[in-house]
Parts: structure tokens; C-alpha cells; sequence
């Protein structure tokens, strides 16, 4: 009989733009926009680049979790606004108190609200995109009232490194998405947790069959975003250098998108990580970008909307085919 | 039309014998680069002082670059980022957030880069110049002006912009201070319609359902006003609005009575006098701290003279 | 299992059953589809939790509230429907929940090597490597035996494993089940084969609507005493095969080639004829007709119907010509699960059923009369179809066909997973639809099935036409030599 | 034999709560807050309040057919901008053109964007949330350009009767509205069309082997949504008597809310229009009745996340045990 069928899938150029569509569609950026501002590609401004992108990049790391397991998180932006707001009242340099205490608060919020989220969702059963919604309006209320809607300045010496930092000419915030990255990739690839899930958003049933505890994965992958969404949000009143209550509104479009850029399907259990990595640098090479070369804020609106569109479009057209 | 700000980017011409000389750098005949981050350009107020300040560049023969901070402190951040390594040679800073931003100007000045703040505060003393206004004073005036026409006794809604961002505590700020002033003025309700007219005209609705004993609107800015007014008018009632800048819709409010008044904001005064102030310190020129464009009531006596200003 | 109780938003679907297995022997399981044997053995393994009624292991009393306990109480399942993990490889799935490696990393290199070697020894030749999605059907459920196996529990339940593999796996699955047994495994086993299970059981336990009916020895049984047992009547004949004249060429299929699939296809098939297509899993029997039926179009090949040449790009176009198609993955292809049985059913025929709106008191009607002709087990037209046992869902689907009175029905594994005596009405009804003048084309891998059911079989083996014989010829023999001989 | 067991459903408490949950949800905080403010049943607070629902109950009309097949239409908020603003510059009262043709205009542009989406969606294979989010982008970049970021005021008299007219003691965009609603009850629930929404939603593969043209039902969803997200903008232009070219900002996440609050599941074939309506009912009340009460802002952020959460989760705890 014949032996094993599909054996070793051969290296075809079809075959490769259709799984990396949207790394192909980064580097036409990349070499587009170069070409019309030679500066982009300098040092300084890759490294300026990067840490603008940091925050972002966190929040789709951790988004990317969530809709791995087929759900969404909404709140994001709300947390980093709340994680962000928390750690600036404690980091205040009245207090004296050192730089990590407020980092730890911050953690701790962004920790706590992920874990409602994961909760509502994984044991009360309502569906993702109501819960994160309901927080998003939740975390931003609380945010408000504890601060008064009025910004806090004034932050201690040592918080203020997390955000306007560097490590040698690395901006801390790019250090720290890195070690992230790293940590994911493990998760992800190389420790069961991630096969997990995967399973759980491919098929939730399937994965009980076998033993796997789909509840606590669900409630993980909140709790993971929300803490994710908790240093991004210590990271960003850092960058400010003041927590502000209207901090981090509407970072979780441009982290969702980051994500489904990237090829994680929002209906679970197809995705990659270097995909929203692909996803979160395409989106910051944009703002950058487009920036740079001074182009009109209406018009940056209907090329960014083309781009994203068309950056997903080459890989979707050949996905679809199998 | 947005053209101007486009060719402004691309502008090449040199057109009347001042601006060849106030744009040339000293050393050769390099074009002077400035740029300009407003908190954002999404609204008449904003659109109106860039415009301004795009002629301006034009007339004096520099090269201005317009980017939209989209109501993002952070995004301003990282525009001002990325202006030090585009090297322009100055900044004016339109900030969504007096705080945050005070680290973009540090991080421009570090580089050597003079900012001129227009318009909204920063809290900052590292800025060269600063050219504008104080929006508590903008609430401040609209308060007063309701105190003096409907007395010193009454009960008041409050419209407020989105809460957080300066220009809406300042002024905030601004409306509190006359109502300490005047113990008898109740505030009945106050919530925020994040700049929007729909927004205002919302909630002004439910707020007329609700209480039957509103005497006054006060709203942080006109677009709110103008949808308080539309729920009022819709009711058949005739409510006191006032609110803040004087764009072209309000001051046709006011001019038919609609509005009781507003309070105008000079932006395309401030816009034009940023950039002149920001080449001049870019040319070496000294330059005053401060130059106040400020806030100026409008009431159907003095409109005529706004809508000529407003052009 | 003692007492056992469960019921589904108070519907009682399986009131007061018991059972009981011993080690080293062959339990079958048998019943009516929607008897409720699937939800029994679901409780078994954790997945449902009964209302009532105890269970004892090694005669300890267990409580099982999760999958998780089921299988440190050394018992594992293979489910009736596939519950794999389509994005994930083979030996993903079959390490799932419990992947080789330390505790704080899992090695691929291992578990490669495990399922390579589990495979290896169960004669299953599939790529470790390959994503399950990708497979066919039959080599998912493969993979699933596979990886009930390699548990290595006590006590392994098999949930109809094999409705979509051929014979010869069939054999190699029967092969491993008597080495477990030797090993003093207890095994339970679900199918709706009556020779399977004569082949394989040591006893036999018979539910009928969710009542626990009787159990004997295999041995002082025989097939019409538990044929009678299970649907409750007598039942004559399993094959009603009549007597149709067979009429003109109704469709002709010439030529048709798809890449990789299958190459120069040509048949035809009469008016009144039923045309048998047989082979091993994977010789291409669905890509053909997926081809004709507008789906996967050819890349060459053309098609006639009538003595005239038609062209099918899409279903709409087999459709209009009065093609059905019943496919044989019920649950991807078949059925829209979250919608009732009655819109399923009419789902195909909605144009009929309409006017200037729907026509709701006659789509009821039909709906009520497909649900009696095929006996589909519902408590309400509404039902949602996921509800619906493996039996009753393939039977909704049929009708949803049926209602349409196609020319050619092309139906693929029309009877996978239903129970003999559903499967002899349809059979009936396969029949009464020939006479009229119809025709129907069956891809079936039971060869009792192809053989009695079919006027003449065509047979292909590895994508290609492997022979074609009429029914004085029909004989297992034969076919299977037909079935390798392009291999 | 017995094949249809109970055919009629019994009335059981558990079943009732578990299928009309949401609905529960609603009379429940029409009575808390009629207490509280007894005014708010005032017949013109009622009035007031429908006619506020009218433009998110459009969109989410729209949104539940685009959900039932599974897709998402982020950009329903710019359409809603777009079409109004181009529909403001065509009424001006100064070209004295009659009201219904700006009314076109509207409907055409809400319509020609609708069915973009569509294409990139269901013919380029673009995941909806991309397809829509770029749409989202693009379509406000375009309004910004033809408005300059200006008001578009004085519209003509016959055009601002839409928004702020009446027919007896209803408001037009009410009835409006209840037509809409009217049109849509029957295409989904009487006509085939809607069958085939479901059935797309539901299962793709074995929609199109029934015969269905998935890919235009795909696309005729989008169109819809597009079409009435037009329809919604002519109104709200109507309503604040001028073109505004940030209106409609963020609206698609009230009409996705009430969309899923009513029950329709974002994974699509699950859904029903009354839901819908119960979801923007809720919404809306909530909006009135808080602003009623004079609730804070901060409060009512938190309150409104709280109450969309709760009201959905009786629904799902109940849905969920199937
Ligand atoms: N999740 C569920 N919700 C509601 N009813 C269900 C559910 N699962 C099963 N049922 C009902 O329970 C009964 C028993 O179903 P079960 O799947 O156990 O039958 P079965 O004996 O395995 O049939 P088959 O041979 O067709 O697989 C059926 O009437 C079915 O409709
Ligand atoms: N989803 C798929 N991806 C890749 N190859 C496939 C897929 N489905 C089928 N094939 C290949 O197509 C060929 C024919 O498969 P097909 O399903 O038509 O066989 P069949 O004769 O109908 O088998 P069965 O009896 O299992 O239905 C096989 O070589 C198989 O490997
Ligand atoms: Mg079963
Ligand atoms: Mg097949």
C-alpha cells in the first residue's frame, strides 16, 4: 500500500506567499516608504519606531491569547488607562516609595480586571465580546473616579525610566516587549500550555474530550491580556509622565487588528505569533511612516484603510483556496 | 478646502521678497522646517488654526508640517519623536494634555529644537514662547455672562468635553470658579458629550424630560452648545446656551439670537502668530514668553465684527 | 452501570439502563438510532453527568464528573462524531491533554517518535506531521482509534469507529480489538453492522428509546431475534432490492479528469438504474461526484444528460437540473446544526415553498410528512438538528433531498452510522424512487450494501476506473481485486 | 410509531427564562428606573427616547443580518458619517433641490460603501473585521476631505423634517424605523432570503451544497447594513440640522452590542430580530434613564458595563447547559 501520504510539504513560492502574505506586505511597505524618506531606516528613528509600537505590541501579544481561543477582549484599552491611572498614584514622588511598588500596583489591576474578564466569560458564560465590552465601560468608570478625570503628575524619578528609558541604545519599553515575545514564544510553541490553547479555540469540545480543563484556558488567556495590558499601561504612563484617566481609549482597535493582520482567525484556534507580530509592526510602520513623510491626516485615514485591507488581502485570497 | 495644508507640505514657492528673507537660514539658503502637532484635526476649531498657520508658513517661506495627534497624548508624544529625527528646526505644540506633553518638549529641546505652545497649555517652562489663551478664563467668561443676563440665581446644566483632557478641566475649572462665587446657581446635572452636537443634543433632551426648571445651558464648547440649542428649539422652549469658540455655526447663532452668546477663540490668530513667533526664535530673534490671543465674548451686538475675523 | 438516569431539557433519554462489562471480553452495544447508547457512553466518559444511578469499576464505587477522572480511571473513548482538533497535527491530537516532555517543556521529537510508533504498530500509514483537518475523513477516525488506544486503558469504548473506514481497515481494526482483549481489556463496542457485530461481540446489550432492553451471550443469539429486539417488530428483509426496468441513459459522465484526484472517468447511469460505486478509501469516489455536482469542478471531462451536453460550474446548476447530492460528511456538508430539523429539511427547496412569501402552512406540512416517511426521530420539527442522534441527522438530510423528487440522487454513504432498520426503509425508499423512473448513484463502502442495493457497480482504485461489473457478476472477491488493481 | 413526541411545547418557568432572559433584563430596568424617576414613562419621554434609539436601532438591524452569517461591520459609524455628510452637501437649502434627493444621495453612498465590504468580504475573501475596519478608516478619511472637518449647515426645510418631524405625536424617524423593522421581520422570517442568512451563518459548506449563492448572501448582507447605516445617517444629519464630519464616531459599538445582547452569536447562523430589538431597547433606555436620573458620568460608565453584562448573562448561564 502506499506508505504515508502528504509526506514533506516542498518549499513552493506559492506556497510561501500564502503563508507569509503579510511579512511580503511589511517589507513592500518598509522599502516603499525608504524610498521616499531615506530617513525612515535611520537608527534613531527605527528605535523611536519601535517604541511606539511597544505598547501595541503588548496588547496584541496578549490579544493574541484571546482570540486564539476564539474570543476578544475589548477592554484592553480601558486597562491600560486603569492599570496606568493606579500605578501613577502610587508612583508619586511625594511618596517616596520605590520604582516597582508601582509597577506592581499597576501588574495587580491589570491582573485583577483580566481575571473578571476571564471569569465572566469562562464561568458565567457571557459571550466575549459583552463581557470585555461591559468592561471597557467598567475600568474606564473606575478610572474617572478614582482620579477625578484630572491627570497626575509628578511621578517618582525611577518609574519614569520604564517609559523614557534605555538600555545602552535600546529604549526599555522595546527591551521589555522583547522578553515578553520570548516568554510567549515559549508558552506558546514549546510548553503544552499553548497546545492547549490552541485546542481549546479550534474545538472547545474536542479539547474536553481529552481532559484538557477548557474553562481555566479560557479564563487564562483574559488574565494574560489583562496583565499584558497592565505593564503596557504602567509603560505608557511612564512614556507621559503622568496618569491620565483618558489614557489607552481605543488601543484595543489597533491591537485587535494587530492580531487579525497577523492571520489569528477570530473564530479560534488558527493563529501564529510571529503573524501579530508581522500585524503590530505593519500598523507601526504606518503611524510612523505616514508621519514622516508629512502626509495629510485625512488622507493618512484612507491609506492606512487601504493598507490593512490590502496587507490581509494577498494572504486571505490563497488561504481560502485550501 | 484641505489643499492648503497639503501644498504647504510640498511648498515650494517663494513668493513675496519678505518671506525669502525671513526663510533663508543663515548659512546657506536651506529652507527653514517647522512642525506642528495639534491634539487633533478632526474638528473646525483646530482645522481652522492649522490653516492659519499653513498661510502663514507659506507667506514667510518656510516648510510646515501638519501631524494630527487624534485626541492621543501618547501619539503627540511620538510625532514629536518623530519630528527630532526628521530634524525640523522648531516645534508648536498644540497638546491634547498639559502634563504628558510636557516630556515632548523636554525631549525637543534636549535636541536642541525650540516649541512654541499654541493654543492649549503645557505644563512646561522649557517652552520658548507660548501663544494663546487660558481656558479656565473661557469658562470663567461664559459663566459670567449667563450671571449677568438671567442673575445670580438660577439652575444650570453642564455640557463638558471629554473628561480628562485639559480643555475641559480648565474650563471646568473656569465655570466652578463663578458658581463659587454665586452659591445660588444650581447645577442641576452635568455630563460629558465628548465635543460631539449629537452628543449634546441627546442628553439635552433627556435633561428636559427630566427637569422642568432649567434656566441656563452652559457647554465647554459651541458644537455642544449647538445641540443643546436644537433639543431646546425641538421642545418649543426658549433656554439661555452659551458655549466656547466661536465657530461659524455659533456665531450664525448668535447673530439670529439662537445662542445667547459665545466665546471666541482667535485660533487663526493664534495659528498665524505661533509660526511667526517660532521663525522669528528659529532665526535667532528674541521672542517674549508669553503672547496672549485670548478669549473674547461674542453677543449679537459685536458678531458682525467675529464673522469678518472668523474668515 | 446501575440505575443510570439522564435527561436533556426533561426530555428522559435514558431512564433506569444498565450494563455491565468483563475484562477480556467484547461488549456490544446495540439499538435504534437516538436509543441513547452515545449519551450512555458519554456518561461513562465524563462528558455528561447522569442524573441517577451508580457505577462500579473493579467493583468499587466511582464518581465521574469529568474527562479528566474517566481517564485516570483507565477508560477512554472514541467518539462518535470526530473530535479532533482540524488545525492541529496528528500527533498533536493524539497526545492532546497529556503531551511527552518534562514538566515545564513538551518535546515534538518525542511525541513525534511515539506516534510514529503507535501508528507503526496499529498499521495506520499517516504522517505524524500532517494536520488533522487535512485528512479525509477515514483516516481522522483512523487517528481517533489510534488514539484511544494508546491510553492503554482497561476499559475502551468504541462509538461506531468504524462508519467511515473500508473493509480491509476494518479487518486491521478488528485484528487489534481481539490482541486488547487478550490483554484482558474490556471493550465496549457501538455499531450498526450486524456482521461486525457477530464477528467481534462476546455479549450484546439492546437499549430501545432510552430503556434498557435485554443482554445475552453473542453466541445464543441470532441477527432477527436481535433485529427484533432493537426496533421493536419483525423485519423481514434487509435488501427489499425490486425489480425496476431499466430505461434510457438519463446522464453520462465522459472524461473527467480533476489534479491529483482522479483521471479519465467516464459512466453513465439509466433511468430506474441504482449505480454502485465502490472502492478502497481515498480512490476518489467523492471528488467525482463533488466535480459533478458543481463543487470541485473538473478540469476536463463533460457531462450529458438526456443525450445532451450540460455544463455545471456550481451547485445551483446540478440543482436545476434535478441532481441531489446527500455528501457523506453529514456535519460539514450536510447539515446546518443550529437551524430546526424542519428548515433543514426544506432548506434545498425553499424556492418551491414560496410564493411572495413562504408558504408556512404547507412547509409545515411537508415537513411533518418527511419527518413520518423517514422516521426521524424528533420531539418537535423545531428540534435543533446538533440535537439529533448520528441516525436521525442523516436521515434529515435525506429528506431534505428527497422533498426535492431530483431525476439523480448521488447519495455518498447514504447509511453511515443508522441503524438496520432505518436502513431498510431507506433502502425501501431508494427503491419506490428508482420505479419511478428515477436514478440514483451510491458510493458505499459496505460491501453487503453496494451489492445488494446496486444494479451494477462501477469500481475505481486510486483515482482511476478500476472495472465495472453488473449484478449477476457482484462478489467481495471481486471487487476487492478491481478496488487494488491500479495501486 | 410515535415519531413527534410533545409536539406542543410546554410552558416551563426555566425554559421561558432561559429563551426571553434579555427581555426580562429590559422590563426589569424600565421598572427600576420608573420608580426611581417616575417621569421617565412619561409618553413624551418615551417618544424622546425612541426617536434617540431610532439611528443605533438601524444599525443594529443591519448589524444582525451582517452577525448571522458571522460577519462583523465595523464601519456602519463611518458610513453613518459619510452618508450624512453627503447627503448635507446635496440639501443645502441654497441649491433648493427637494428633500428626497439628498436622501438619495445618502442612501446611495451608504449603499455603495455597504457594498464594497461586501465584495472584499465575501468575492477578496478579506476577513470581515479587516475588511470593515479599513472601511472604517477610509470611509471618515473621505468625509474629513469633503467637509474640511467643517459643519455642513443650512439644510433645506424639507430635509429637516426627517430627523425632526412628526407624523401625529410619532416621530418620523420612529416610524421610520418600525418600517425598517417591519421590511426586516419579513425578509428574515417569511421570505427565503432569510433562511438563507441562517443557513450561511450556520454552516457555509452545507448551505452551498444546498444550493445557496453564499457569496452574494455574504455580500447582500454587507449592502444591507451599509443601506441602512445610509438611511441612519440621513437622519442624524437631519436631527443635528447640520453635516458633522465626525458623526456617527463609535456607533458600531452600540449597534454590535445590541446586536449580541439580543442573543445573535458573533460565530453567526444564531440569532433573532427581536432580540435586536430588545438589545437597543436596552441600550437606549439605559442611556435615557441614567441621564434622567442625573447619574454621573463616571457612575454611568460603570453602571451601563454592569447592566449589559448581567442582561446577558442570564441568557447565556440558561444557553449554555444545551
Ligand atoms: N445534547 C443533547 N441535547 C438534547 N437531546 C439530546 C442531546 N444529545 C442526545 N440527545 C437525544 O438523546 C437521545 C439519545 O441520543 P444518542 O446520541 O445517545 O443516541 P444513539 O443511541 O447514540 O443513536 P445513534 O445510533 O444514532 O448514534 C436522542 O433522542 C437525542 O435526540
Ligand atoms: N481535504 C483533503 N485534502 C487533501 N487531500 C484530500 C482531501 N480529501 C481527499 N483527499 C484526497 O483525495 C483523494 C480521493 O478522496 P475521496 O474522498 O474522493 O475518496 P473516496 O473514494 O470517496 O473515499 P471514502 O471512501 O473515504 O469516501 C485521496 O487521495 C485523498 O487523499
Ligand atoms: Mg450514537
Ligand atoms: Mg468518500
Amino acid at each position: 500500500m502506499d506508505t504515508i501520504r502528504n509526506v514533506q510539504k516542498k518549499i513552493n513560492p506559492k506556497q510561501m506567499l500564502s503563508q507569509y502574505g503579510t511579512l511580503f506586505g511589511l517589507v513592500a511597505i518598509v522599502i516603499i516608504i525608504s524610498i521616499m524618506k531615506p530617513r525612515f531606516l535611520a537608527i534613531d528613528n527605527i528605535l523611536n519606531l519601535l517604541r511606539q509600537t511597544s505598547i501595541n505590541g503588548l496588547l496584541a501579544i496578549g490579544m493574541t491569547y484571546v482570540v486564539l481561543t476564539g474570543g476578544i477582549d475589548l477592554s484592553v484599552g480601558s486597562i491600560v488607562g486603569a492599570s496606568g491611572m493606579f500605578a501613577a498614584l502610587v508612583a508619586k514622588s511625594d511618596y517616596n516609595l520605590p520604582w516597582y511598588v508601582a509597577v506592581l500596583v499597576g501588574f495587580s489591576v491589570g491582573l485583577l480586571l483580566g481575571t473578571l474578564n476571564g471569569v465572566i466569560v469562562s464561568y458565567l458564560k457571557v459571550p466575549a465580546f459583552i463581557a470585555t465590552l461591559g468592561m471597557l465601560s467598567i475600568a474606564r468608570g473606575v478610572t474617572y473616579m478614582a482620579s477625578d478625570a484630572r491627570p497626575v503628575p509628578g511621578l517618582s524619578e525611577g518609574f519614569l525610566k520604564i517609559g523614557g528609558g534605555s538600555i545602552g541604545a535600546i529604549p526599555i519599553p522595546v527591551v521589555l516587549l522583547t522578553i515578553v515575545l520570548v516568554i510567549c514564544y515559549i508558552s506558546l510553541y514549546k510548553h503544552r500550555y499553548g497546545r492547549y490553547v490552541f485546542a481549546t479555540g479550534g474545538n472547545a469540545m474536542a479539547a474536553r474530550v481529552s481532559g484538557i480543563k477548557v474553562k481555566k484556558i479560557v479564563c487564562s488567556v483574559y488574565m494574560i491580556s489583562g496583565l499584558l495590558a497592565g505593564l503596557a499601561g504602567v509603560i505608557l504612563t511612564s512614556r507621559v509622565t503622568s496618569g491620565l484617566a483618558q489614557s489607552g481609549q481605543n488601543y484595543e482597535t489597533d491591537a485587535i487588528a494587530a492580531a487579525v493582520i497577523g492571520g489569528n482567525s477570530l473564530a479560534g484556534g488558527r493563529g501564529r505569533l510571529w503573524g501579530t507580530i508581522v500585524g503590530f509592526l505593519i500598523i507601526g510602520v504606518m503611524n510612523n511612516g505616514l508621519d514622516m513623510m508629512a502626509v495629510s491626516s485625512y488622507w493618512q485615514l484612507v491609506i492606512k484603510g487601504s493598507i490593512i485591507i490590502i496587507a490581509v488581502m494577498l494572504d486571505s485570497l490563497n488561504e481560502a483556496k485550501s | 478646502s484641505n489643499s492648503g495644508k497639503k501644498e504647504a507640505a510640498e511648498s515650494t514657492s517663494a513668493s513675496t521678497e519678505e518671506s525669502t528673507k525671513a526663510g533663508a537660514d543663515k548659512e546657506g539658503d536651506k529652507k527653514i522646517v517647522l512642525g506642528m502637532t495639534l491634539y487633533s484635526l478632526k474638528n473646525e476649531f483646530t482645522v481652522r488654526l492649522a490653516n492659519a498657520a499653513t498661510a502663514k508658513a507659506e507667506e514667510l517661506g518656510v516648510e510646515l508640517k501638519i501631524y494630527d495627534g487624534n485626541y492621543d497624548p501618547s501619539t503627540q508624544i511620538s510625532q514629536i519623536e518623530t519630528m527630532i529625527s526628521d530634524g525640523v528646526d522648531g516645534i508648536i505644540l498644540n497638546p491634547q494634555d498639559a502634563e504628558a506633553l510636557s516630556v515632548g518638549v523636554d525631549k525637543a529641546v534636549a535636541a536642541g529644537i525650540p516649541v512654541v505652545g499654541v493654543n492649549t497649555r503645557v505644563q512646561s517652562d522649557k517652552l520658548t514662547s507660548y501663544v494663546g489663551s487660558q481656558d479656565v478664563y473661557a469658562g470663567e467668561l461664559e459663566t459670567q455672562f449667563m450671571v449677568d443676563l438671567v442673575g445670580s440665581k438660577f439652575n444650570t446644566v453642564i455640557i463638558e468635553g471629554p473628561l480628562g483632557q485639559s480643555a475641559q478641566i480648565e474650563r471646568r475649572q473656569g465655570i466652578q470658579n463663578v458658581i463659587d462665587k454665586n452659591p445660588e446657581i444650581k447645577v442641576l446635572a452635568e455630563k460629558t458629550a465628548n465635543w460631539s452636537r449629537s452628543e449634546a443634543m441627546t442628553i439635552m433632551e433627556n435633561w428636559l424630560n427630566a427637569f422642568d426648571d432649567i434656566d441656563a445651558v452652559i457647554a465647554e464648547n459651541d458644537e455642544m452648545a449647538l445641540g443643546a440649542r436644537e433639543a431646546i428649539k425641538a421642545k418649543g422652549l426658549d433656554i439661555p446656551v452659551i458655549g466656547v469658540d466661536g465657530i461659524t455655526d455659533a456665531l450664525n447663532a448668535v447673530e439670529s439670537g439662537e445662542m445667547v452668546a459665545s466665546i471666541f477663540q482667535d485660533g487663526a490668530g493664534q495659528g498665524s502668530k505661533a509660526v511667526e513667533v517660532l521663525v522669528n526664535a528659529v532665526n535667532g530673534q528674541a521672542v517674549d514668553k508669553e503672547y496672549w490671543i485670548d478669549f473674547e465674548p461674542v453677543t449679537k451686538d459685536n458678531v458682525a465684527e467675529f464673522k469678518l475675523r472668523a474668515q | 452501570m446501575k440505575h443510570i438516569e439522564k435527561s436533556f431539557h426533561s426530555v428522559k433519554v435514558l431512564n433506569d439502563i444498565q450494563f455491565s462489562l468483563k475484562a477480556g471480553t467484547v461488549h456490544a452495544l446495540m439499538g435504534e438510532n437516538g436509543a441513547g447508547k452515545s449519551t450512555m457512553m458519554k456518561i461513562l466518559a465524563g462528558v455528561y453527568k447522569s442524573d441517577g444511578g451508580e457505577i462500579y469499576i473493579d467493583g468499587k464505587k466511582v464518581s465521574i464528573d469529568s474527562p479528566k477522572d474517566s481517564q485516570e480511571l483507565g477508560i477512554a473513548m472514541i467518539h462518535q462524531e470526530l473530535s479532533s482538533i482540524p488545525q492541529m497535527t496528528v500527533a498533536e491530537n493524539i497526545y492532546l491533554g497529556r503531551e511527552p516532555g518534562s514538566k515545564l517543556f513538551m518535546s515534538y521529537t518525542e511525541m513525534y517518535k511515539q506516534t510514529a510508533q503507535l501508528l507503526e504498530s496499529l498499521h495506520v500509514h499517516i504522517n505524524p506531521k500532517v494536520k488533522i483537518g487535512t485528512l479525509k475523513v477515514a483516516d481522522q477516525q483512523l487517528i481517533e482509534i489510534a488514539k484511544a488506544i494508546s491510553f492503554n486503558a482497561n476499559i475502551i469504548i468504541m462509538d461506531e469507529p468504524t462508519s467511515a473506514i473500508t473493509d480491509k481497515e476494518v479487518e486491521n481494526l478488528f485484528h487489534i480489538i481481539r490482541a486488547l482483549k487478550e490483554q484482558g481489556k474490556g471493550i465496549i463496542y457501538i455499531s450498526h453492522k450486524m456482521d461486525e457485530i457477530f464477528q467481534i461481540a462476546d455479549e450484546i446489550t439492546v437499549l430501545r428509546d432510552g430503556a434498557y432492553i435485554n443482554s445475552w451471550q453473542a453466541k445464543d443469539i441470532d441477527n432477527s431475534i436481535l433485529i427484533k429486539n432493537m426496533v421493536g417488530r419483525e423485519l423481514n428483509e434487509v435488501y427489499p432490492k425490486i425489480k425496476v426496468p431499466i430505461g434510457e441513459t438519463l446522464l453520462e459522465v465522459k472524461d473527467f479528469s480533476l489534479k491529483n484526484k482522479f483521471e479519465n472517468i467516464s459512466f453513465d447511469v439509466k433511468k430506474g438504474e441504482i449505480l454502485g460505486f465502490a472502492g478502497l478509501v481515498g480512490a476518489g469516489r467523492t471528488e467525482i461526484m463533488n466535480s459533478l455536482f458543481g463543487l470541485t469542478p473538473p478540469d476536463t471531462g463533460e457531462i450529458r444528460m438526456d443525450g445532451k451536453a450540460i455544463t455545471i460550474k456550481k451547485p445551483q446548476d446540478a440543482i436545476g437540473y434535478g441532481i441531489a447530492y446527500v455528501t457523506e460528511d453529514r456535519k460539514n456538508e450536510g447539515l446546518i446544526l443550529q437551524m430546526g430539523v424542519g428548515q433543514n429539511i426544506t432548506l434545498a427547496s425553499m424556492k418551491e415553498l414560496q410564493k411572495l412569501l413562504i408558504k408556512a402552512k404547507e412547509e409545515r406540512k411537508v415537513i411533518l410528512e418527511q419527518i413520518k416517511t423517514l422516521r426521524v426521530k424528533v420531539n418537535h420539527p423545531k428540534q435543533l438538528a446538533s440535537s439529533l442522534s448520528g441516525g436521525n441527522q442523516q436521515k434529515v438530510v435525506l429528506a431534505k433531498w428527497m422533498m426535492k423528487n431530483p431525476r439523480l440522487l448521488i447519495l455518498d454513504e447514504p447509511t453511515r452510522g443508522i441503524d438496520v432498520g432505518a436502513k431498510a426503509e431507506i433502502y425501501k425508499l431508494m427503491c419506490e424512487y428508482v420505479d419511478k423512473g428515477n436514478s440514483i448513484i451510491m458510493i458505499s463502502s459496505e460491501m453487503p450494501e453496494v451489492m445488494g442495493m446496486s444494479d451494477r457497480i462501477i469500481v475505481l482504485s486510486n483515482g482511476q476506473f478500476g472495472g465495472e461489473l453488473c449484478r449477476e457478476e457482484f462478489k467481495q472477491e471481486k471487487i476487492m481485486s478491481c478496488a487494488v488493481s491500479k495501486i
